[in-house]
């Protein structure tokens, strides 16, 4: 692997991000499975970088997954990006940010279509003002959370309490990043880095310290799929694609994982619980899996946050060891406390997945 | 536990690991077996084609990948009247190689 | 109605994504569905661009083209600047208007999808909501999700989520307005429609198979036959 | 015969045209950015389909031009249209007024890295097809494992064909070079698996066809259809390519010691400088514009400027020679109908 | 005639007697073995021929004609004939007249009648009553005189086979050649023998003049002995090698010729008829001028003749390779003068080869394909224009599919002709099975042959046309079609001029018939295309032609001739044609169309086109 290589491409990809003012739009997986992460990235962007990022609760989901399961048509999923749009336009921004990749890419593909046919976009203001009565501007700047994490990686790095360094080695974490498929693959110049080798997670990593690892499945899907996960009887295909990712990096023994799509962490999490159960394999040593993190934990945990307090505690792979190699302090009777020390019992254990 | 779904089997053919042994032996009788260029003029003037899907074009590539199981079943049908012969721009002895297929690669294994 | 190509043409999806193919092959060689489904994205591509209305027909009649995960890596590397993922999804908007859909096993899964997703959007504002994204139909979720969804207004709390709260924040109440417009977005834009659409149809299906709504709907999301993956007969 | 006529360019075709008109009494004049003559067949090693030794046709080339101005490391800083004529600036500071330029500057080798999912310039063991004739040539190149050499892979059509490379034409030569480079590989290493990844085989040439044959049965060169879709490296520093076996429809996945890219041939922004300031027209594809594509392919729109080689499109050597030897006779016969 | 010695025996008819018991021990062994490896019914079949008076006359007959006298060879080349009935026949006349002498004047024979007709003159001695043999005296000389031209012929042949009509001969073996020199020793031995006693036991021009002149410098009797002992040796290692060497063809013949007599066909491929075949071949190499491929020197090692030599060597990887290559045009066996099957015995090698895989064809539904060509069980019976016209399923073959203009001008004749018609394989149909016959695969075979019973049997049609030689010939052979008449288009299109449905416009064309292997030589049609075409210009002949036909080179018999091998083999056949320098060529099987097409300079054509193109419609 040649390093030059890559920076050389890395830096054909660089997108126009501004530093501030951000109308900030919430993710249905994320909200749902790492409902600490949100919370994270608004507390580090506000208060601790005292940025300006502004949330509505009158926000939605913009449709992607049920548009990518095709249950609803085209325009539809385009009005109600609209009406986003509008609230956007409505409270006075222009620079607009999802936390989820899929709604990014939804963004990106519809504002696309608009440009090319314009015919569309009047179409859809007239279906949106016949709806809602709102007009929108289309955002200036489009971005995912991940841009701005990646954007601020330095002043975080600045403030950072840990670095991704093992410390009975001394040696750099080995990371391996995977980003969300609708991030840069359907626009490569959308994303930063590219679409082949994406920068955006890249850099936060070997900024805060750790070393990165390409691995040959790195580009492949995690396996989602909209409809190959959503209804059971296809989430054969969606173990199958992780199975392959994974088999893919066991050589490699990475520390962790980190993603920037809401879905990937929760499914490559997820799927190791299940290879573990029924192919009795693991891949984190001792009986672990690996960590998958999302950027927003990690900058927090970077920070030095409580990992229970931005939802370490939800995945199912235990992060415990990982938390060790890096020296973040915890405390195992925490983890599954509620506020005020409320004792919520804790989950089962898995069968065959080691966990804390 | 039953989760109610299970890993799915890769169709992908993975070169490193094809198993070219009885390719190798059919090549050693069948020299110009690697001339095809996949033209697919045998298929396309196969009596057999409309009952085992019998294309001698893809039979010789299953046989490269190790896909022997889907290659035989093509050959099912064939009546070996010698089309494929007739038309093959390459001049391959179409009709010989099959039954040299059929000496080599067997339902049975080995 | 028009042929089927021209229907399909309207579509922007398939303007953006079909100019001309090749069959290079490119996009197969990375389609994750490729490789775990008895499907060939290039031969789907191939079929409407030979714009044979039989085949069109048989294909939106068909399995084929609910394989496709919709991750776009196709798009990527399509050296005709094709996207076979756009024009998958425009034929299974074709397959879904036509009741088509309802002719193939996967193609039947539409009926839970629309169901679950529309029902939560609607309801709740959300693609995805706890409240229907249960333990039973998700067991690898894992026990962590079974905990978490148990003692969900605390586990929400621990983190800072404003679980069905008032205001901004994770997973809060999305308000009834907010609620409303989406459903007259639905009622505009065809959305509506299609749910009906969907419903009609497998509504139709499921007295054929001699099913009710429900066992139908459990049937179509738990069951599928062994004849979509590559290395069985 | 005081006439002056400027080559610019000083390939292959810039080198016959000169030997040609040297022929004819001329005396002209040849302008070559780089230290030496010859161009890219300079740097090649052996010419399919007879395996002549490139070094061979450059140097009998030189030898023939060697009586005309050959200026080496220069440039053209600018052009300027007189009247009848035109005033040629060179970056050595000598100006020349001509009414004769033969435009001869070639076509630059497309930058593989640009493909960035096949990894040159990121993965230790991707090559482009020059780098392997560089091997040849010279026996350096680190990247190629004398020892370790089971499997090899070519990718046909790398920057040709493409349209997100912006360049969707053939580049012509690429399926010959694979073929031939394919056999050559297989001659040094016997035992390597060789497979060539192709869209199209384009065997138009004068015994390509045979050289193709002679590559499946002879050498049992694998050539699978389906073009290379992603390349990664592992952990043993191999790569692993994706493509589809078209032909099966199957995705399929090998891994190799080393991968070999056929980039093609694109307008060399030599060419573009040219013409800029010259003012002649850029066809669509990127390439300078004939007077006519068929009838008259040596001619420029403008006076006095002819064209010859690949600065008009791929070419092979042949081609390139027999233009040459065209143009100068069109040179020729133009400088006969202004006296 | 008087006896010389009192024993009647000397120590020299050892060498012949044990060499005669010997090999008429080996033949009558093996004779009961081949006839144990037939087929129990075909034992049946053989044991009654042979008592059934029609079979037993042309039994005789056969046997006398072919093995004395070779009149197949007469046939061919006087000089070849009388070469070889000069020394079967005159062998065969001494050991009868022999035989008869003995008889006459020797009593008491006992264990003498061993050696007695052979060596007669050493043991006796002239007496009064010789002079009434003296008849007797004159034919065994002039006997001997006709064997000793014959041998004389046969050392010329050796170093001029051309004088005898043959290009090339068989390369004999070592066994070979010591049988061939110790046969040749024979009779000039015997002559010498005999010569030596002329003025002892008698004789006559011959060996009486001999003595003269041996007398003048040769007066004692004692050189006479080493001339009977090199004369029985000669005869003793000649009857050894026998078994061993091409010679085994003369007892082997006389058993073969009641065998074919018996209509037994070939079954298994080293076993009974097989090996009868195998063991009559003399060796004489009109195989090898026969074959076609012998444009090529490489392959006259792949003849007929070396097969049969390699299967009594048991050399299998010679043995496939030979069997394997053959075209099947049948022409080595339409030469044969012993009646060696080539193209049959090659199928019969090729069929015991072992698969690891065989096709099978029980998924193919004969219901279905009836269901495309069953127009005249659907028609409503007004439609079919008169009861007493016939329902012709056309059935084209996959060949003909490659050739479609074959069906085209078949189609357009039929209609021009008002013939009520079906295409039976519009959409491609089965094959035959006759090509997976010529590689052996008889099951498969079968299978097909049934399937397509099936489809027939059920079209409602009373006759079965066929444009392909290679179908026709099957479904001649193996195809039971009651009620059906199987005809091939060139029959059918006599049939058609003949009975003036068809009026055919002569001109001064001049054409060229080829003969199809399959057809021709494998049907027996000769006489109806060269009519036909008679009657559309002016028919020459080609240099070889009808049972002689050259085969084109493009026979789907060869498993392992290479297209590029095929060349020379159609050029050759080619320029056969041209002897009679035709505008045109003719041929009747879509095969040879198409691979005379690739490399005639003039046009080739099926028969079909110049019906079609010279024909209109007749009175119906």
């Amino acid at each position: 692997m040649i390093y030059q290589g890559k920076q050389k491409i890395w830096a054909d990809y660089q997108k126009e991000i501004p530093d501030n003012h951000w109308f900030y739009v919430r993710s249905c997986i994320r909200q749902n499975f790492f409902p600490g992460s949100e919370k994270m990235f608004l507390e580090i962007c506000r208060n601790v970088l005292k940025k300006d990022f502004f949330e509505t609760e009158y926000h939605t989901t913009c449709g992607g997954i049920a548009y990518h399961c095709d249950t609803i048509p085209q325009e539809t999923v385009m009005t109600i990006v609209a009406r986003q749009f509008a609230l956007m336009t409505e409270a006075g921004y222009e620079n607009y940010v999802a936390s989820c990749i899929t709604s990014f890419g939804n963004y990106a593909e519809i504002i696309e279509t608009w440009r090319e046919f314009p015919e569309v976009e009047t179409r859809i203001r007239e279906l949106l003002w016949k709806a809602c009565r709102r007009e929108f501007k289309i955002p200036k700047n489009l971005a995912h959370a991940s841009d701005l994490i990646y954007k601020y990686r330095n002043e975080i790095a600045a403030r950072a309490k840990y670095r991704l360094v093992n410390r009975y080695t001394g040696e750099p974490l080995k990371v391996v990043e995977h980003i969300g498929c609708h991030y840069a693959k359907m626009f490569p110049s959308k994303g930063v880095g590219g679409a082949e080798y994406p920068y955006v997670l890249c850099g936060m990593i070997e900024s805060w310290g750790g070393n990165v690892i390409d691995y040959p499945e790195r580009r492949h899907c995690c396996g989602y799929g909209f409809r190959q996960y959503h209804v059971k009887a296809n989430r054969g295909y969606s173990l199958s694609n992780t199975y392959k990712k994974f088999e893919s990096m066991e050589p490699y023994h990475p520390d962790f994982i980190l993603t920037n799509c809401p879905g990937c962490p929760y499914f490559m999490d997820r799927w190791q619980y299940v290879i573990a159960e029924t192919e009795g394999k693991t891949y984190g040593g001792n009986g672990y899996g690996i960590p998958v993190l999302t950027y927003e934990e990690l900058a927090s945990l970077v920070l030095g946050y409580d990992p229970w307090d931005i939802g370490m505690q939800l995945h199912q792979v235990a992060v415990e060891p990982l938390l060790d190699k890096i020296g973040i302090a915890y405390d195992p009777k925490e983890k599954y406390k509620g506020l005020n020390e409320k004792d919520l019992m804790r989950p089962e254990l898995p069968g065959v997945l080691r966990c804390c | 536990m039953d989760f109610g779904f299970k890993l799915s089997p890769s169709s992908a053919i993975n070169l490193d690991k094809v198993d070219l042994s009885r390719f190798e032996k059919l090549h050693g009788i069948e020299p110009d077996i690697i001339k095809c260029m996949a033209c697919g003029s045998c298929t396309s003037s196969c009596p057999a084609n409309r009952f085992s899907g019998m294309s001698l074009r893809k039979v010789i590539l299953d046989l490269q990948r190790g896909r022997e199981k889907e290659a035989l079943g093509m050959l099912r049908n064939c009546m070996l009247c010698g089309k494929c012969t007739m038309v093959c721009p390459r001049g391959i002895n179409t009709r010989h190689l099959i039954l040299s297929i059929c000496r080599i690669y067997g339902e049975d294994g080995k | 109605m028009g042929k089927l190509y021209d229907e399909l043409l309207k579509d922007y999806r398939v303007k953006e994504g079909l100019k001309t193919c090749i069959n290079c092959g490119t996009c197969t060689a990375i389609c994750p569905a490729a490789e775990f489904y008895r499907y060939d994205p290039r031969k789907v591509m191939d079929i409407v661009q030979s714009r044979d209305e039989e085949e069109i027909e048989k294909l939106l009649k068909s399995d084929f083209i609910w394989y496709c995960g919709e991750c776009m890596s196709c798009v990527t590397r399509c050296p005709r600047k094709n996207g076979p993922g756009l024009v998958i999804m425009a034929l299974r908007n074709l397959s879904a208007r036509l009741g088509y859909f309802v002719c193939s096993e996967k193609g039947r899964q539409l009926y839970p999808l629309t169901r679950i997703l529309t029902g939560n959007i609607l309801n709740y504002g959300y693609c995805v909501y706890p409240d229907t994204f249960k333990w039973e139909d998700h067991k690898e979720s894992g026990p962590v999700w079974k905990w978490h969804t148990e003692h969900i207004r605390d586990t929400m709390a621990r983190v800072g989520a404003n679980f069905k709260g008032e205001g901004p924040g994770v997973l809060r109440k999305i308000p009834q307005e907010s609620l409303d417009e989406l459903k007259r977005i639905f009622d505009v834009t065809g959305g509506t429609e299609r749910i009906e659409t969907v419903e009609k149809f497998s509504r139709a299906k499921a007295e054929e198979m001699g099913m009710d709504m429900d066992e139908y709907f459990r049937e179509t999301f738990e069951h599928t036959s062994g004849s979509h993956l590559n290395n069985d007969d | 015969m005081k006439e002056n006529i400027v080559i610019i360019g000083g390939g292959i075709a810039g080198l016959e045209a000169a030997a040609q008109l040297l022929s004819l009494g001329y005396k002209p004049i040849i302008i070559e950015k780089s230290d030496h003559l010859g161009g890219h067949v300079a740097e090649w090693n052996c010419l399919f389909p007879d395996m002549t030794p490139a070094r061979d046709i450059v140097s009998s080339l030189a030898a023939r031009s060697a009586d005309a101005n050959i200026f080496l490391n220069t440039e053209i800083s600018f052009v300027n249209k007189l009247k009848d004529s035109y005033n040629i600036m060179l970056s050595n500071g000598i100006s020349i007024i001509t009414k004769i330029i033969l435009v001869t500057t070639g076509f630059s080798v497309f930058d593989a890295a640009k493909k960035e999912e096949y990894g040159y310039g990121v993965y230790d063991q991707v090559i482009t097809n020059r780098d392997l004739e560089h091997w040849f040539n010279t026996g350096e190149d680190k990247r190629v494992n004398d020892c370790g050499m089971n499997a090899v892979g070519f990718v046909h059509c790398v920057g040709s064909r493409d349209e997100k490379a912006r360049n969707p034409q053939c580049s012509k030569v690429c399926c010959i070079t694979a073929v031939k480079q394919a056999i050559e590989l297989k001659q040094k290493f016997p035992d390597a698996m060789v497979y060539c990844f192709y869209m199209d085989l384009r065997m138009f040439g004068k015994k390509y066809e045979d050289f193709y044959i002679s590559a499946q049965r002879d050498y049992g060169v694998r050539f699978i259809r389906g073009r290379v879709s992603e390349v990664s490296e592992n952990i043993d520093g191999r790569v692993i390519v994706k493509a589809e076996d078209t032909l099966s429809g199957k995705p399929v996945k090998v891994t190799l010691d080393l991968l070999v890219l056929m980039a093609g041939m694109v307008c060399s922004p030599d060419s573009t400088r040219v013409a800029n300031m010259a003012r002649l027209p850029v066809d669509s594809d990127g390439f300078l514009k004939s007077e006519d594509n068929v009838a008259d392919i040596i001619s420029s729109p403008k006076e006095g400027v002819f064209y010859a080689g690949a600065c008009t499109g791929p070419k092979t050597v042949p081609e390139t020679l027999a233009e040459a030897r065209a143009a100068a006779l069109k040179v020729h016969l133009y400088i006969k109908g202004l006296e | 005639m008087r006896e010389r010695f009192l024993t009647g025996y000397n120590d020299f008819v050892l060498p012949f007697v044990c060499g005669m018991i010997f090999v008429l021990a080996y033949c009558i062994i093996g004779m009961t073995r081949i006839i144990l490896q037939l087929p129990a019914q075909d034992r049946k079949r053989f044991f009654i021929s042979l008592v059934t008076p029609k079979t037993f006359f042309k039994n005789v007959k056969d046997i006398f004609l072919k093995c004395l006298i070779h009149v197949d060879l007469w046939k061919r080349n006087k000089l070849l004939g009388y070469m070889h009935s000069s020394i079967a026949f005159g062998w065969f006349m001494l050991i009868l007249v022999g035989h008869i002498e003995v008889f006459l004047y020797t009593s008491n024979l006992g264990a003498k009648a061993l050696y007695y007709p052979i060596f007669f003159r050493y043991f006796v001695a002239e007496t009064e009553s010789t002079m009434k043999g003296s008849l007797i005296f004159f034919l065994m000389d002039f006997f001997l005189l006709v064997v000793l031209s014959g041998i004389a012929l046969a050392i010329i042949k050796r170093v001029r086979s051309r004088l005898f009509g043959m290009r090339r001969t068989t390369n004999p073996s070592f066994l070979d050649l010591v049988g061939l020199y110790s046969l040749w020793a024979i009779f000039p031995l015997r002559l010498l023998a005999e010569s030596f006693t002329a003025d002892i036991s008698g004789g006559s021009f011959l060996t009486k003049s001999l003595n003269y002149v041996f007398t003048e410098f040769l007066s004692n009797h004692a050189n006479m002995l080493p001339a009977w002992w090199a004369y029985s040796c000669a005869l003793g290692i000649f009857f050894f090698v026998l078994p061993f060497s091409r010679y085994m063809h003369i007892p082997t013949e006389i058993l073969l010729i009641p065998l074919r007599n018996a209509g037994i066909r070939i079954v298994n491929a080293r076993k009974g008829l097989a090996k009868a075949q195998v063991y009559s071949c003399p060796s004489c190499g009109l195989c090898i001028d026969a074959c076609p491929m012998v444009v090529l020197k490489g392959n006259i090692r792949d003849t007929t003749v070396y097969l049969n030599r390699q299967i009594r060597r048991n050399n299998e990887a010679r043995i496939e390779e030979i069997s394997d290559k053959c075209l099947l045009c049948g022409k080595c066996t339409a030469v044969c003068p012993v009646g060696v099957e080539g193209d049959k015995l090659r199928i019969a090698q090729r069929s015991v080869r072992k698969y690891s895989y065989s096709p099978d064809y029980s998924n193919i539904s004969a219901e279905k394909e009836a269901m495309m060509c069953n127009k005249f069980v659907t028609a409503p019976n007004n439609e079919v224009s008169s009861a007493d016209n016939e329902k012709v399923l056309y059935f084209a073959g996959c060949m003909t599919a490659l050739t479609p203009v074959i069906r085209k001008t078949t189609e357009s004749v039929l209609e021009k002709a008002g013939v009520e018609y079906e295409i039976m394989d519009k959409d491609g149909g089965l094959c035959c099975g006759r090509p997976l016959l010529m590689a052996g695969r008889q099951d498969q075979a079968r299978q097909l042959v049934e399937k397509n019973t099936e489809i027939i049997m059920a079209s409602g049609a009373d006759t079965l046309l066929l444009s392909c030689p290679i179908c026709y010939r099957i479904f001649r052979e193996n195809y039971t079609l009651p009620g059906i008449e199987v005809i091939h288009h060139t029959e059918y299109f006599e049939r058609l001029v003949l009975s003036g449905r068809l009026r055919m416009r002569r001109d001064n064309t001049k054409y060229v018939y080829h003969d199809p292997c399959e057809l021709g030589r494998g049907c027996g049609v000769y006489e109806q295309p060269r009519n036909v075409i008679a009657s559309a210009g002016v028919l020459v002949e080609a240099a070889r032609n009808r049972k002689e036909s050259i085969c084109c080179g493009g026979s789907l018999g060869s498993l392992t001739l290479g297209f590029d091998k095929r060349k020379a083999m159609t050029e050759n056949a080619i320029s056969n044609l041209m002897a009679g320098s035709p505008d045109r060529i003719v041929t009747a099987c879509p095969l040879c169309m198409s691979t005379f097409s690739r490399y005639s300079d003039r046009p080739v054509e099926d028969i079909a086109q110049v019906v079609d193109r010279t024909s209109e419609a007749g009175k119906l």
